[in-house]
């Protein structure tokens, strides 16, 4: 563990305290997609069959394999984290830049996906067409599907150039004075990882079997 | 603004008289808790003050009993208070059957009222006393709010959706009427007046008004005026679908879809005709976007559901 | 005043580090500190601006209203005037006042901590505050935005033609600074108390500002998130609350007031933790129920977050979930009546000194009491479809904001004032203030009771000529409530330059911040102090207790 | 400082893929409300085990769990009391356009059902 900020009698206790912090940022990051998933709900309960409509025109097969990226990123920055608190950089950083990468192809998928729905007219802003009685509620839709995963990736995107900093960091100087920081940014991409299993059932699968 | 209109402080509808029994009721038990409070701190304070000798052996820092008695009598003073509250609150939400059926439309900054017989009026409602009144309320912009504090009713008037609102006047007169959700800029001027008549000069003042016909009839007033009829009647030159039963058909497009016409049907083959074409006619039909607003949209459509049924 | 005799808490050992006002002089040490208690003095500044900004568009209101037609400013500008009163007040001075500049000065030392876990954190959350306060400033050069403090849609969204966008971006900017003030509290009383330091060792004012945090962390972010929402589909239109796509402007009122209710327990909580404070000392006496006070403080903050519905209920909200919303409200209720009583029960028996931060404390019990009362009213729901949207509710959450969350900020900075600046202030001036302030403000606010019950609307340019006499009491209490609130501005920072020093325990108070010399050192305590004694230790029977009786040094 | 060994944290990683294959089969089944159903399900499940093996909320003391949950807890107030209002509120939608131009993205919103009650 690495020396104590002034303010903290033990390293341990930093670390505690850092923790409990982290968490209660993700609490709030939860509470910050709050609404959307609330809209999401309202729009799905009151134009259930349009929300349905819409869904069926996503890309289950991106999503699915995102999804798939998504998890595994997981595993690497959890096996990374793991490594640093035993000391190993080189592993360590080899692995967080494979996770950085993993999120970097979710995100190159996510930008085909996103070419193919403004192809087809699903941009709720772009000249967007839809079949006849479900064009508003789609509209709902896409705003959401775009709210959703954009702001997602948004989040995304910071996790990546955070892994990356790290896996930098990591070749000079010490490992242990990392571990603290490596943990909590564990702890988010797990948190925007999590966010996504939500996110693709949700906008993916409404009655695919339709 | 409103010279001549009352807010009296005595209610002026059945409602509005229950809630005027809870208020006072309300104002009697909180003003004795208030004073309650007050004098205790005043008395202790004075009582207790440093320089005086008091007794002060063993203070207490906590009496089991008192804070037991003092969370459970505002309990119960509060569930009493909530139960009696619901129960008058019910009552806003149950019309009576025989109610009179006003429309009111709210837009910034006017109220527009139209009685079941077409009678038409701007910022003022005239209703019998002694027969209970409900209003059927939507806005065409921004949220409004239907405000008579003699009746001690309001409701917010929202876009897209119906809200109502029921009140039997108790004795006549003239009484304000208020926006009270924040619309704009005039929000202070949307005020208007309520005026309750005697039952027989109400009767008299809603038949001699200028001669309005229902909302079918305007509707059909409207069919002419615009040009509908030029095209659309039977006898009309110029080829076009007939409209006579339409409410509720199916419609065969050229796109090959099938679509029943309702009142979305309708209204969009008003002002966007070219989006959906019926099969065998050429998209020749002119739009009447901006033309036609909100109140001729509506009377339009009442007067094709009246010829729903063959003539 | 009984200042006890010289302290001796720390035998021997005479602290000489330089006080935390010494350590730089430079604008850079101000700027870029970590201190909380620097920082503690930053928010301070800015939210005093502030303060007064919102306060010249409150006078210029009242001053507006004085006649029932429209002739001091058109109605576009008095719409504008009573959304940046609203807008400022609620989040650039109540939101912020007492957890970012009482808590932050005085949390660390109460808990025996030398800082709060996130220093940086902690002067970021400074600049977000003032980056929000730029956007709101610049939105009000551009002309101001019309649509009230509430934003409520499609107004803002479709029909508003003000900065409803510019308004929007600072106040989710400012959203993140208390955030940041409430994560950073969090944390810093979970994992920064002194050994002994148990959770019902802390003082009230630690555990209000504790809720608070919570509220702050949970709440604020869903309003980020909302406002975000109206300024998109105010762009785009294109939006979940848009009618003509079948959304539901109920949605964002859901949405909107699932914050802004917990928002007011946000104002007021901090507030009690003040008057805890301040009457237990002034009274000589262990504050009445400790325990109950804390459960109570815990419950307003939980059960805040499940009574929003009771500002919707005319809205067109279903009937049945009105009435499960009213039976909530009256449940949280309950805490706050707990609260009065415990207050009032604490001066039994004591030994009452009627100083300044005491006639401060006093004040709000009385104001925040009939504010509350009248809350039942706007609970019930079949006299809040009378009274919402009315002067009632205006009177209503005056009475628990100005009355009480203002009353306690004064009293707080009078009581704290020596320990902040090291320096006494005028007590007679004090006193005079508090007296003035609390005349002007009920000749303010009791006349909008009456209004609101006779029916007079809320956010009215123009009113019914019925209304006048009750509105021109109304104006002269703002007067006199305006002059009140510039002689603590005046007699305050006098003290700050020229007053006598101040011992470390002027008032003979219990608590960790009074063991530290006045103005305390950059590191709050020499020695981490270990804590064996509940707070509040005092002695109403004369037997001055011995000073830093609720802690010994570590050995 | 406890770590957890590869075997946990790749079979973990295992559970999620197969449970992500559960979630989108079952997708394709027809079993109207119960795909909604299980979907959720599965996701709180796949959460749950990133939580409790990725981000060891098994190795953090009481006060961790809490603010993990209390998001949760928070944002279920939010969606229970509001749907309480969706759900028993009559519906009567009424013909909205806005008035100065059609709303952009398609026509203006149409009554779903019997306009006026």
């Amino acid at each position: 563990m690495s020396a104590p900020a002034e303010h903290f009698e033990s390293a341990e206790r930093q670390h505690q305290a850092a923790e409990l912090g982290m968490w209660v940022f993700l609490a709030t990051e939860l509470m910050f997609f709050g609404p959307l998933f609330l809209g999401y709900a309202y729009g799905r309960w009151s134009f259930s069959e349009g929300f349905a409509a819409a869904s069926r025109h996503t890309d289950v097969v991106i999503g699915t394999i995102n999804t798939a990226v998504l998890l595994t990123s997981s595993l690497f920055v959890a096996l990374g984290a793991r490594a640093v608190k035993l000391d190993r950089g080189a592993a360590a950083r080899v692995l967080l830049l494979c996770a950085a990468g993993l999120g970097a192809v979710f995100l190159v998928l996510k930008g085909l996906e996103y070419h193919d729905e403004w192809r087809e007219h699903l941009v709720p802003w772009l000249d967007f067409r839809f079949a006849r009685p479900h064009q508003h509620a789609a509209a709902m839709f896409y705003f959401l599907y775009f709210g959703m995963t954009g702001l997602h990736a948004v989040h995304l995107t910071i996790g990546i150039a955070v892994m990356v900093v790290f896996a930098v960091r990591l070749g000079s100087g010490p490992v242990a004075r990392l571990e603290n920081q490596i943990d909590m940014g564990a702890l988010y991409w797990h948190f925007v990882d999590g966010i996504w299993v939500f996110l693709y059932p949700i906008l993916y699968l409404v009655e695919r079997h339709g | 603004m409103s010279a001549g209109l009352e807010t009296p402080l005595q209610a002026a509808s059945t409602l509005g008289t229950t809630v005027d029994v809870l208020f006072l009721t309300m104002l009697g038990v909180t003003g004795a808790v208030a004073i309650a409070v007050a004098v205790c701190i005043g008395y202790f304070t004075i009582r207790y003050r440093r320089s005086s000798g008091a007794d002060r052996s063993n203070p207490p820092s906590r009496v089991r009993w008192v804070e037991v008695t003092w969370t459970a009598t505002p309990l119960i003073i509060f569930l009493g208070i909530f139960l009696w509250s619901s129960a008058v609150f019910s009552q806003f939400y149950r019309p009576p059957r025989d109610a009179l059926r006003v429309h009111v439309l709210a837009k910034q900054w006017m109220w527009k009222v139209e009685h079941d017989n077409g009678r038409r009026e701007i910022d003022t409602l005239h209703v019998p006393v002694g027969r209970p009144v409900e209003l059927i309320m939507t806005s065409q912009d921004v949220i409004h709010s239907f405000f008579v504090p003699a009746f001690r009713i309001k409701q917010d008037v929202l876009p897209g959706r119906y809200t109502s609102l029921w009140f039997t006047a108790t004795r006549s007169g003239h009484f304000s009427l208020f926006c009270a959700e924040y619309c704009g800029t005039s929000h202070a001027n949307m005020g208007g007046g309520i005026t309750v008549m005697p039952q027989a000069e109400f009767a008299k003042w809603l038949a001699s008004g200028p001669e309005q016909a229902g909302l079918a009839a305007r509707g059909f007033e409207i069919y002419r005026r615009v040009g509908c009829s030029g095209c659309h009647e039977p006898t009309s030159t110029v080829h076009a679908p007939g409209l006579t039963g339409l409410y509720g058909r199916p419609v065969h497009l050229s796109d090959g879809s099938t679509v029943v016409a309702d009142e979305t049907y309708i209204r969009d083959s008003i002002l966007q005709p070219q989006k959906q074409v019926v099969a065998g006619f050429a998209p020749v039909m002119p739009s009447f976007q901006g033309q036609l607003d909100e109140d001729d949209l509506i009377a339009l459509i009442a007067f094709l559901k009246s010829r729903a049924r063959p003539p | 005043m009984n200042a006890l005799p010289a302290e001796q808490s720390l035998p021997g050992k005479v602290l000489h580090e330089e006080s935390y006002l010494r350590e730089g002089f430079t604008l850079r040490s101000w700027l870029l500190t970590r201190d909380h208690k620097r920082i503690a003095l930053l928010y301070m500044i800015s939210i005093t601006g502030f303060f007064f900004l919102g306060g010249a568009a409150a006078s210029i209101i009242r001053l507006e209203l004085l006649t029932p037609a429209g002739d001091v400013v058109d109605a576009e500008t008095y719409n504008k005037l009573f959304t940046a009163h609203g807008v400022i007040m609620v989040w650039f001075f109540l939101i912020p006042s007492i957890p970012a500049t009482l808590g932050n000065f005085l949390i660390p030392l109460m808990i025996g901590a030398r800082e709060v876990a996130f220093p940086r954190l902690n002067l970021a959350s400074w600049y977000i505050y003032t980056l929000g306060g730029i956007f709101v400033v610049i939105t009000l050069i551009a002309g101001g935005v019309d649509t009230g403090w509430t934003f409520y849609t499609p107004f803002s969204t479709l029909f508003s033609n003000s900065n409803v966008v510019l308004a929007v971006m600072g106040v989710f900017i400012v959203g993140f600074s208390s955030i940041l003030t409430g994560l950073n509290f969090i944390v810093t009383v979970h994992r920064l108390r002194a050994p002994g330091m148990t959770w019902f060792r802390l003082p009230l004012f630690v555990w209000a500002n504790y809720a608070t945090s919570l509220i702050l962390v949970l709440a604020t972010p869903v309003l980020a998130m909302t406002l975000s929402l109206v300024a998109f589909e105010r762009l785009t239109h294109i939006g979940i609350f848009d009618p003509a796509l079948g959304g539901d402007p109920l949605l964002f009122q859901h949405l909107f007031w699932f914050y802004s209710h917990p928002a007011v327990y946000i104002m007021v909580l901090p507030a009690m933790g003040v008057a805890s404070e301040i009457i237990p000392c002034f009274a000589r006496k262990q504050v009445f129920g400790y325990r109950m006070m804390a459960y109570a403080i815990l419950g307003i903050a939980i059960i805040g977050f499940l009574v929003w519905g009771h500002h919707m209920f005319v809205s067109g909200q279903s009937m049945y979930a009105s009435i499960a919303f009213s039976l909530l409200s009256f449940l949280v209720a309950i805490p706050s009546a707990i609260k009065v009583f415990n207050w009032t029960a604490t001066l039994y028996k004591g030994s009452i000194s009627v100083s300044g931060p005491m006639l401060y404390a006093l004040g709000f019990v009385g104001l925040f009491t009939i504010g509350g009362l009248t809350g039942l009213f706007l609970a019930a729901t079949a006299l809040d479809v009378h009274l919402t949207d009315t002067y009632f509710v205006v009177a209503h959450f005056h009475y628990i904001m100005v009355g009480g969350t203002v009353m306690a900020y004064l009293g707080g900075l009078h009581f704290w004032w020596p320990k902040i600046v090291g320096r006494l202030y005028p007590e007679n001036l004090a006193r005079i203030a508090a007296v003035t302030i609390f005349i002007g403000f009920n000749l303010t606010f009791f006349p909008q009771y009456l209004l609101g019950a006779w029916g007079m609307p809320r956010r009215y340019h123009e009113y019914a000529p019925q209304f006048q006499l009750l509105n021109e009491f109304s104006s002269t209490g703002a007067a006199i409530l305006g002059i009140g609130y510039l002689l603590p501005l005046g007699y305050l920072t006098w003290a700050m330059l020229r007053g006598a020093r101040a011992p470390s325990n002027p008032w003979g108070a219990t608590g960790l911040e009074w063991e530290t010399p006045s103005p305390p050192p950059k590191e709050n305590f020499a020695v981490i102090p270990r804590v064996v004694r509940g707070p509040y230790d005092y002695h109403p029977s004369g037997a001055s207790a011995p000073s830093g009786a609720s802690a010994e040094p570590q050995a | 400082m406890k770590v957890s060994s590869i075997q946990l944290l790749v079979a973990v990683w295992v559970g999620l893929l197969v449970l992500l294959a559960l979630t989108t089969g079952s997708a394709y089944v027809p079993l109207g409300i119960g795909n909604t159903l299980i979907n959720l399900a599965i996701a709180t499940f796949k959460v749950a085990l990133i939580a409790v093996a990725f981000m060891h909320l098994n190795r953090s003391d009481a006060v961790v769990r809490l603010a993990a949950g209390a998001a949760i807890l928070f944002l279920s107030f939010l969606a229970f009391l509001s749907f309480g209002d969706f759900l028993t509120r009559p519906r009567e939608p009424a013909p909205w356009t806005v008035p100065q131009e059609g709303a952009a993205g398609g026509g203006p919103y149409e009554p779903s059902g019997e306009a006026v009650r």
